[in-house]
């Protein structure tokens, strides 16, 4: 509750910043020392400190793989402050409302971590999505950012529709909207147990769920607007809210897959592991295979964060203990990768391949750390990415079936390789000037910091995951 | 077949008549004016089912303020049946195909689930959908939602002020 | 009334809807498609609330819930619109057109 | 401790070289750097296999069952000090050859060698999947910037064509993993895991692929004659000298004990493969008229055969892979060094623009018959004894695949030979007119492989002693 | 006393160390006396050694060290002296010595270190060649045997300026490998069989240990090596060819030693072939067939050294046909005597050469008899030898063979003959053309036409003596009782075949053998006169050779049936592996992977139209077929479940 609270409140005081504080260059810092209020607050509230008494009744369900999820895309959120909040400074006057947007963005993410009802859900995408969609549409000269924005709000706005036809069928199904549904007399007498009308609900959400991380075949999206959106927010958009939405994602599957699988597997022999296996194969598809013909190097990521999302679908695909930790393995080396490279591509003046020919002889700093984040992003050894991909991995061997699926993954997680290293190449291998605009020395240090953060969770990844269990 | 029964229908009839003419009518006004009657309808339907808060609101929300608001943007970008962007009629019939299909999804879904075959909705009955229950439930049980809807408001507020305004 | 027509009826409008934003290209009227689906859902719901038999689950207050939620839409709706018709307006300030497919310039 | 070592002072000097500016300072860092991790291998050789020196078992990962596990026995002994003897040999000989950023070049030498070493001596699977990558990505960047005008996408392909082989690999490994009792990563669970014929047969071919493109198999080979040809020599020694080695090492260490069955059931595809492989390769070196592709083809052949012997699972044929692991590994190396003196020196790989260099370069040219010599297995040389027992196991199995293999001895004649001949015989060429012979430090780097040759050729019990425990273990299991 | 037997080898190692290594200090004749010297030294100790035997029989064997210990087997390097091989050690080193002699004085033009490189690759090849002869064990012998393998390489190909000469060196080399392979498989399957390869093992009691099966294997394989080192059909081309190296070298690797190792490998494991009959007649047909189809060759050839290539090949046969019939110590005393005068008649060619300045072509000679008397008169001897007139010592060898064949199979004797007639036949065309008659070479030939010196007649006067009385150490037993020394005298090492073969009557109708014996010499003796007579008056002619002329002329076009049959068709296989296989069909595949990713990739990307209204209809169309796939779940897992 502290998150969602502090976040709210700290927008509002970000708003009233926009005409109470003048410099427009202090802006990111008070949003930097707002985050760390949250982030404090967050951790105090995993340890059990709760700033405010609030009888929710039981629409939150507060624990601490939530709470510890929320404290990560905080601290990404920080980093993301902290790396390029400067360059939000570009788009418009409204640099402060920005930062309050984000607020409420991560109020969502809070909300989204923790809701224990299909209100709370429904109401916790709304939160993280209409604030993105102005974000997206915030270079309001720029025509690309209003198609993106324009395409985003009415696909959102369409499949807000779905979710919410999927929850009116779950309701019908069920007669409420908690998640945990008390099934009175129905675990005893076996067909009564569900209702189809919860099971083509659930389809529904899901779909609509699937469309928020961009998992294909909902992800057409995803292209357009990380490309058209401006790259700053492009950035968050991909790491906190897609990790946000996969959190919620994988909270509703934990308790609706499992309940009902478990409830009616007799009944309908429902298997929602084929459902997802079809959007598993589909997503790993388009996005790898498609990103390998993009020229500019931020279509690529946007591609690049689909097949991303096609991996971490592997922890909805097997819900088990290795699927938790992994999602938020996934969430940090994903997150922290991600950021970092966007954070060297808005430094740069070309966004295609050529554009980053012959930047390690220009900057080598960002040329290394660029490295070690597509490293990352690849997934290889004694970089967070590596682990991230194996807990996905792992989790689906755990489970014993379904190894063509791992096996597909693991070709495709090759071609992936195969775009990450063209920037490589271009980077080390390739002649040529590469353009950038002034970089600090404090960024570069930041770089540094970044990276060395990825390589120790690639080596240590327990770090990481040890506060879960606190 | 009583009253309601017929009501019922005509209800229904009407909804799905002008639910279908806000898409054929070329000009967009007619089409706004045409979902404003698909709302009157529905609200109908929440009186039949004694839902009166509800149907107020949709008439005084949608009906009201939302629509206005649509009809306020067409006029000022005054749009009319000449402007009206078309889609090639080969787009139409597979758009409407394809809403064809997911409606089969739908029905089928719903007759596959036996057990809402025994069931009804009650009309004219019931007293939840007063205001006073509502209220209760609402600042009790939905205190949290309610308030956390609030921030909603202010980032559509935020959103709405950094997009529209012309600087 | 059997339960079962309403599901129907607002299955049907729903699909309308649906249809609306697959056939039109005015974002205006695709918008207005998707406010049609958003009601025929309230009004399913609605319809749920008055059930009978209700599906008994404990911890709930009969259909009261369906019925707030359906506010709640219609709240996150009215908020929707307001950003919503922001960005068309915006977009029309910048290519005097609101057609989806006028802006074309992000694709591949 | 010194597992620890042998891994610590390349990782920590490869890193620190990167900050070497000029090229001198970077080659004495790198040469030093080699010759001490040298000293510790040699070190390890004295160590009695039991010795508690020789492992090292820390925590690492313990929620995943992941252990900081290393050890030496014969085998990993062995390839160490064939790992810690490539490189200053590999320096040395390549001392007087200038690379830009030379910081950047002999650090990722150095950070190759301890993935290398690391390979070997892990003895817990994340741990050895985590350096068979490591070993990789120097390999990668070393190609793809100092290699030749199509190193890109050559190296690039190598790179892929590796990736997807370690990252079945990883399946495999994880695969058993849950199998496992204890639900660890150790060799030991490894090894105690039971595995029914079904899943034997199928893990088999995860962890086969990914070890028979290393090696490589045909038809599993096409990335390496490029790689080998773009890659800078120095880097190619490395890759063919001990690279290569790490995949017959992983059928050693990891596929014969952990899948009994399934090698019994697949071997004779695979020795089929393998002796397809050696013909195939011979008889393309044949026709080769690039001195480098000539050693890659001719080096494909001798790891077809090494291959074949592992899976007719004799004790003969084991002793002599190992035996050969190392001997193939100081053969090739002279070769590559060879290569390299004739293309610094004349710019030139073609047969068809080389010829009579041994009026000009009497000392090269005797130096490199030996090696020729060594390659073509003639007794008294280090190779006869390791291919007289692979032969020999091959024989045991089928006299046959003997036979058929066999012939890639007459055909390695052949091409050898014609290497001689086209470079060193005959008339001199324009680009040999004025050639004279190799400079100090190449003569005596061949020189002392030739000594090495030699006296592994007339007395290679020592090496078969070394490594006859861990054939003893293997073919336990 | 037994460490002697080391020192026998060391010598002629310690020469190869010390020419190769310091070839650019040592001065020619210091190169020469060390050479030589090396290998009289090891003819000193071989003598010792050879009385050693020759008192108190074999000695025993020590292991030097353990060669190779592979836990199932165990090679020592160990070393074996008894009466076979210590009379292979008195050839060896004694033609060597002489050989290293004549050689100081025949390649003084060379400069020093080329000198220098040809006597430590010749003191190389003796050291090999003890080492075959020596060791105990079979991979002892195939270490030397490759190791002469080599030798002949390096010295055929000594003067790589030439290519055709590297060509020959190449092609002597590997037709050698081929051999090589089967001698390998042999020494796998004796190991299979014994665990072991030394000869007191092996041989102690084979047929307790080897199925007749293996026996045949073993000894077939054996023999496909021999064919290869000893120049036999199929194998023999290499031989002629061999000819580019220096004429000593001829002489020594390519008539006196290195191509008697087959003999040499097959005497040793005569045990085996006699209890292999079947192997045994292959043995000697081949040998038969080589015989004589060398011969037909070498009656048309008019390069010297081509002429005397051919009749080594010939000579080898009649070996081998001994080896064949059973008279494995008539083969060794042919090639004990065969070493005398093949050894001569080349050293003798190669004076011939000297003095012609390099001119081969004998039909640019003759008439040299009266300015080179000391090389006419050893050749004459060497050529009476070899055809095989009493009492020369090629009479005695030779009818232990012809004998041993008769008694065998009557036809072996009869072609055996006939063999023996043309050999008498082209060698006197030889020595006619070349010595009798006028001289038909160009005036400055003629003008430093010149008898050679010292160093090269000595050696041809000791080997023509030697060939001339060498004979008597085999008197056959018709003429005198128990004279046969040399039988007496290996007859321990072929105890064993002689206890397997007692059936056969020692001396059948000796009287019979008698008038055979010396029918066959009077029309030897008639073929010669008739080639002496009629080469006497040879003129150069120009008109081309016809009919069998022609091809026998062209060596019965064999070099050409090989290139066709074998090395052109390998040649294109692998053109075509190289250029089609690998490049369009492995490597094309795995880069088709890739070049289909890519598009794959420019095509699906299409999907992404831009196009709002498109993306709705396809995402809507995915919810119905994900409904779709929903309900019929339960099948497809079933699919799913067949395929993985």
């Amino acid at each position: 509750m502290n998150a969602i609270i502090i976040s709210a409140v700290w927008g509002v005081i970000m708003m009233f910043c926009s005409f109470l504080v003048k410099n427009r260059g202090s802006y990111r810092h008070i949003a930097a020392f707002g985050l760390l209020t949250l982030l404090v607050a967050n951790i105090m509230n995993s340890k059990g400190i709760l700033l405010f008494d609030i009888d929710d009744h039981n629409m939150f369900q507060f624990n601490s793989f939530g709470l510890y999820f929320n404290s990560i895309a905080i601290f990404s959120t920080l980093v993301y402050v902290l790396l390029t909040g400067k360059e939000m400074e570009k788009y418009g006057k409204y640099t402060a409302e920005y930062f309050t947007l984000i607020f409420f963005v991560l109020c969502g993410v809070a909300v989204l971590s923790a809701y224990n009802n299909m209100l709370m859900l429904f109401l916790g995408i709304e939160i993280l999505s209409i604030p993105l969609y102005i974000l997206t549409g915030s270079d309001k000269k720029n025509l690309k950012s209003n198609e993106a924005a324009l395409k985003y709000f009415l696909m959102g706005a369409f499949f807000t529709g779905i979710m919410l036809m999927g929850i009116a069928l779950v309701y019908g199904g069920t007669g409420t909207f908690n998640l945990e549904v008390v099934r009175s007399t129905a675990k005893a007498n076996g067909s009564s147990a569900l209702s189809f009308l919860e099971v083509a609900g659930l389809i529904f959400v899901f779909v609509a769920m699937a469309f928020k991380v961009s998992a294909a075949p909902f992800h057409f999206w995803t292209p357009d607007v990380y490309d058209g959106a401006p790259t700053v927010f492009t950035s968050f958009m991909a790491t906190v809210v897609k990790a946000a939405g996969f959190i919620a994602f994988l909270r509703l599957c934990e308790i609706k897959v499992i309940e009902t699988g478990v409830a009616v597997d007799k009944v309908f022999g429902i298997n929602w592991q084929l459902l997802f296996a079809v959007l598993i194969v589909a997503t790993l598809l388009v996005g790898n295979i498609t990103a390998v013909f993009q020229q500019s190097v931020k279509r690529m990521l946007a591609y690049s964060s689909i097949a991303q999302a096609g991996f971490m679908l592997f922890a909805l695909f097997s819900l088990n203990d290795l699927a938790r930790e992994g999602i938020l393995i996934y969430a940090v080396a994903y997150s922290l990768a991600t950021i970092g490279i966007f954070a060297i591509l808005v430094k740069m003046k070309d966004f295609t391949f050529e554009g980053f020919n012959g930047l390690a002889k220009k900057q080598p700093v960002l040329a290394a750390a660029c490295t070690i984040f597509l490293l990352s992003l690849a997934g290889i050894p004694l970089t967070a990415g590596f682990f991230a991909k194996y807990y996905m991995l792992a989790s689906v061997i755990k489970t014993g079936s379904y190894l063509w699926l791992v096996i597909l993954a693991v070709l495709f997680a090759a071609v992936s390789v195969y775009y990450y290293f063209r920037v490589i190449q271009a980077m080390y291998f390739k002649d040529g000037d590469a353009l950038t605009e002034e970089v600090t020395p404090s960024f570069k240090t930041g770089l540094i910091l970044l990276s060395g953060l990825i390589i120790l969770v690639g080596v240590m990844p327990t770090l990481v995951l040890n506060y879960l269990y606190f | 077949m009583d009253i309601t029964q017929i009501l019922f229908w005509i209800l229904s009839a009407l909804a799905l008549f002008a639910a279908i003419m806000v898409l054929v009518s070329k000009n967009p006004v007619h089409s706004v004016l045409w979902l404003i009657v698909v709302f009157f309808a529905i609200s109908g339907h929440y009186i039949l089912l004694n839902a009166q808060f509800l149907a107020i609101v949709n008439l005084i929300v949608y009906a009201g303020a939302i629509m206005v608001l649509f009809l306020f943007v067409i006029m000022l970008m005054n749009l009319n049946a000449e402007a009206e962007p078309q889609k090639n009629n080969w787009m139409k019939i597979i758009g409407v195909v394809t809403g064809g299909l997911l409606l089969w999804v739908l029905v089928s879904a719903v007759r596959s689930a036996a057990d809402m075959s025994s069931r009804t909705a009650t009309l004219k009955t019931g007293d939840i959908g007063l205001i006073q229950n509502l209220g209760k439930v609402l600042f009790n049980d939905y205190a949290v939602p309610f308030e956390i809807s609030s921030v909603l408001f202010l980032s559509a507020m935020v959103g709405a002020v950094v997009i529209g305004k012309k600087d | 009334m059997p339960i079962q027509y309403y599901l129907t009826l607002s299955a049907i409008l729903f699909c309308i809807g649906v249809a609306g934003a697959l056939t039109r290209r005015n974002a205006i009227i695709i918008f207005m498609c998707i406010e049609l689906m958003l009601n025929a859902v309230n009004l399913m719901l609605v319809a749920f609330s008055k059930m009978s038999p209700a599906v008994e689950v404990a911890g709930t207050n009969g259909g009261t819930d369906a019925q707030l939620f359906v506010f709640f839409i219609m709240v996150v709706a009215a908020a929707e619109v307001s950003v919503g018709l922001a960005i068309i307006v915006m977009m029309y300030r910048n290519v005097h057109s609101i057609d989806v497919n006028f802006l074309n310039r992000l694709k591949n | 401790m010194i597992p620890i070592l042998l891994i610590a002072i390349p990782l920590v000097t490869g890193f620190a070289a990167f900050f070497i500016n000029t090229d001198k300072g970077a080659k004495i860092w790198s040469l030093l750097a080699s010759i001490i991790t040298l000293a510790i291998a040699v070190a390890a050789l004295c160590e009695a296999n039991t010795s508690s020196q020789l492992s090292v078992n820390a925590e690492w990962l313990p929620a995943l069952g992941a252990k900081l596990s290393l050890s030496m026995d014969g085998m990993a002994k062995m390839l160490c000090l064939l790992t810690a003897v490539s490189l200053p040999l590999v320096f040395g000989a390549t001392y007087k050859n200038t690379y830009n950023k030379p910081g950047n070049f002999y650090g990722l030498m150095l950070l190759m060698q301890a993935g290398l070493l690391g390979v070997f001596l892990a003895t817990d699977a994340l741990l050895f999947y985590f350096f068979w990558e490591l070993a990789l990505i120097p390999a990668y960047f070393l190609c793809s910037t100092w290699g030749g005008e199509k190193r890109i996408q050559v190296t690039f392909k190598f790179f892929i064509y590796t990736f997807v082989g370690s990252l079945l690999l990883l399946i495999g490994i994880l695969y058993i993993y849950f199998k496992t009792p204890d639900s660890s990563f150790s060799i030991q669970s490894f090894y105690n895991t039971k595995l029914t014929d079904g899943q034997q047969f199928f893990v088999f071919w995860l962890f086969f692929l990914a070890f028979a493109i290393k090696m490589p198999i045909f038809p599993f080979h096409t990335w390496q004659p490029d790689t080998y040809e773009q890659a800078p020599t120095a880097v190619t020694m490395m890759l063919s000298g001990v690279m290569v080695k790490m995949g017959i090492y992983g059928v050693i260490r990891w596929i014969l004990p952990v899948f009994p069955a399934a090698v019994v059931k697949f071997d004779q595809l695979i020795i089929v493969l393998s002796v397809i492989g050696m013909l195939y390769a011979s008889l393309i070196a044949i026709r080769q008229d690039d001195v480098k592709r000539l050693i890659a083809y001719s080096s494909i052949a001798h790891i077809g055969l090494m291959c074949a012997a592992i899976f007719s699972s004799q004790q003969v044929g084991m002793e002599g892979v190992m035996i050969q692991m190392f001997n193939h590994g100081i053969n090739v190396i002279g070769l590559w060094i060879v290569a390299d003196a004739i293309e610094q020196q004349l710019g030139t790989r073609k047969f068809s623009e080389l010829g009579g260099l041994a009026q000009r370069a009497p000392g090269l040219a005797i130096l490199l018959v030996v090696m020729i010599l060594a390659n073509i297995a003639l007794p008294l040389t280090n190779a006869f004894t390791g291919e007289f027992l692979m032969f020999n196991g091959l024989f045991n199995y089928s006299i046959w695949m003997a036979f058929i293999a066999g012939i890639s001895i007459i055909l390695a004649a052949v091409y050898s030979l014609n290497m001689v001949q086209k470079i060193f015989y005959g008339r001199t060429m324009p680009a040999t007119e004025y050639a004279n012979d190799a400079n100090g430090n190449i003569q005596f780097v061949l020189a002392l492989l030739a000594v090495a040759i030699l006296v592994l050729g007339v007395y290679p019990q020592p090496v078969i002693n070394l490594t006859h425990d861990s054939v003893q273990a293997v073919l336990a299991k | 006393m037994n460490e002697l037997v080391y020192l026998v080898p060391l010598f002629p190692l310690l020469g190869f160390l010390i020419n190769g290594l310091c070839r650019k200090q040592l001065s020619k004749s210091l190169t020469g006396i060390i050479g030589s010297g090396s290998i009289l030294v090891s003819f000193v100790i071989s003598t010792i050694l050879f009385w050693q035997v020759k008192s108190n029989g074999a000695l025993p064997v020590d292991p030097l060290f353990t060669f190779i210990d592979a836990g199932s087997f165990k090679i020592d390097f160990a070393f074996q002296v008894d009466q076979l091989s210590c009379l292979f050690l008195l050839i060896i080193t004694g033609v060597g010595f002489l050989i290293h002699v004549y050689s100081t004085s025949y390649m003084h033009d060379e400069e020093a270190p080329h000198f220098a490189r040809y006597f430590s690759y010749l003191n190389l090849f003796v050291f090999s060649m003890l080492l075959l002869v020596l060791g105990a064990n079979f991979v002892i012998m195939f270490i030397g045997w490759e190791g002469v393998g080599l030798c002949s390489y390096l010295l055929i190909g000594f003067w790589f300026k030439n290519d055709n000469y590297n060509y020959a060196a190449k092609k002597a080399f590997v037709m050698n490998r081929i051999g090589d392979l089967g001698f390998l498989l042999a020494i796998f399957w004796i190991i299979e069989k014994f665990h072991s390869a030394d000869y007191a093992i092996v041989f102690a009691n084979p047929q307790g240990t080897l199925s007749p099966a293996d026996i045949t294997g073993i000894t077939l394989l054996l023999f496909v090596g021999a064919t290869g080192k000893s120049a036999q059909i199929p194998l023999y081309t290499w031989l002629p060819d061999a000819m580019a190296g220096p004429t000593p070298v001829s002489a020594l690797i390519h008539a006196a030693t290195m191509v008697t190792a087959g003999i040499y490998m097959i005497a040793r494991s005569n045990i085996l072939y006699t209890l292999a009959p079947s192997v045994q007649a292959v043995v000697a047909v081949i040998g038969l067939a080589t015989a004589v189809f060398a011969a037909t060759i070498a009656l048309k050839q008019n390069d010297i050294k081509k002429v005397l290539a051919y009749s080594t090949v010939s000579q080898l046969g009649y070996m081998f046909l001994g080896l064949g019939v059973g008279a494995y110590t008539g083969a060794v005393f042919h090639v004990m005597t065969h070493a005398f005068f093949k050894a001569c008649l080349f050293l003798g060619a190669g004076s011939v050469i000297h003095a012609m300045g390099g001119e081969q072509d004998m039909r640019n000679m003759g008439g040299l008899k009266k300015y080179m008397p000391v090389t006419q008169i050893t050749f004459l001897l060497s050529c009476f030898a070899i055809a095989g007139v009493p009492p020369f010592s090629g009479f005695f060898s030779k009818d232990a063979i012809l004998s041993a064949a008769m008694q065998s199979n009557m036809l072996y004797y009869v072609i055996g003959v006939l063999g023996a007639l043309l050999t008498a036949f082209y060698m006197f065309r030889l020595y006619g053309m070349t010595f009798l008659g006028s001289f038909r070479g160009t005036h400055d030939q003629e003008h430093h036409l010149h008898e050679s010196p010292k160093a090269i007649t000595i050696p041809l006067v000791v080997l023509a003596a030697l060939a001339t009385v060498g004979g008597l150490l085999g008197i056959p037993e018709v003429f005198v009782k128990d004279s046969n020394w040399l039988e007496k005298f290996l007859a321990p090492v072929f105890a064993g075949s002689t206890a397997l073969t007692q059936a056969k009557p020692a001396e059948g109708n000796s009287s019979m053998e008698l008038v055979y014996m010396f029918v066959v010499a009077a029309i030897i003796v008639a073929v010669i006169a008739f080639a002496w007579s009629k080469y006497k008056k040879y003129e150069k002619t120009t008109e081309p050779e016809t009919g069998l002329g022609k091809v026998l002329a062209n060596k019965w076009y064999v070099d050409e049936i090989y290139d066709a049959i074998v090395v052109r068709p390998l040649n294109a296989l692998a053109g075509f592996l190289k250029n089609v296989v690998e490049k369009s069909g492995i490597d094309g595949f795995v880069n088709g992977v890739g070049r289909f990713v890519q598009y794959s990739s420019r095509q699906l990307r299409l999907l992404q139209s831009g196009l709002a209204g498109n993306y709705i209809l396809y995402m809507v169309l995915s919810i119905v077929v994900l409904f779709v796939i929903f309900w019929n779940q339960t099948q497809i897992v079933q699919f799913l479940e067949n395929i993985f």
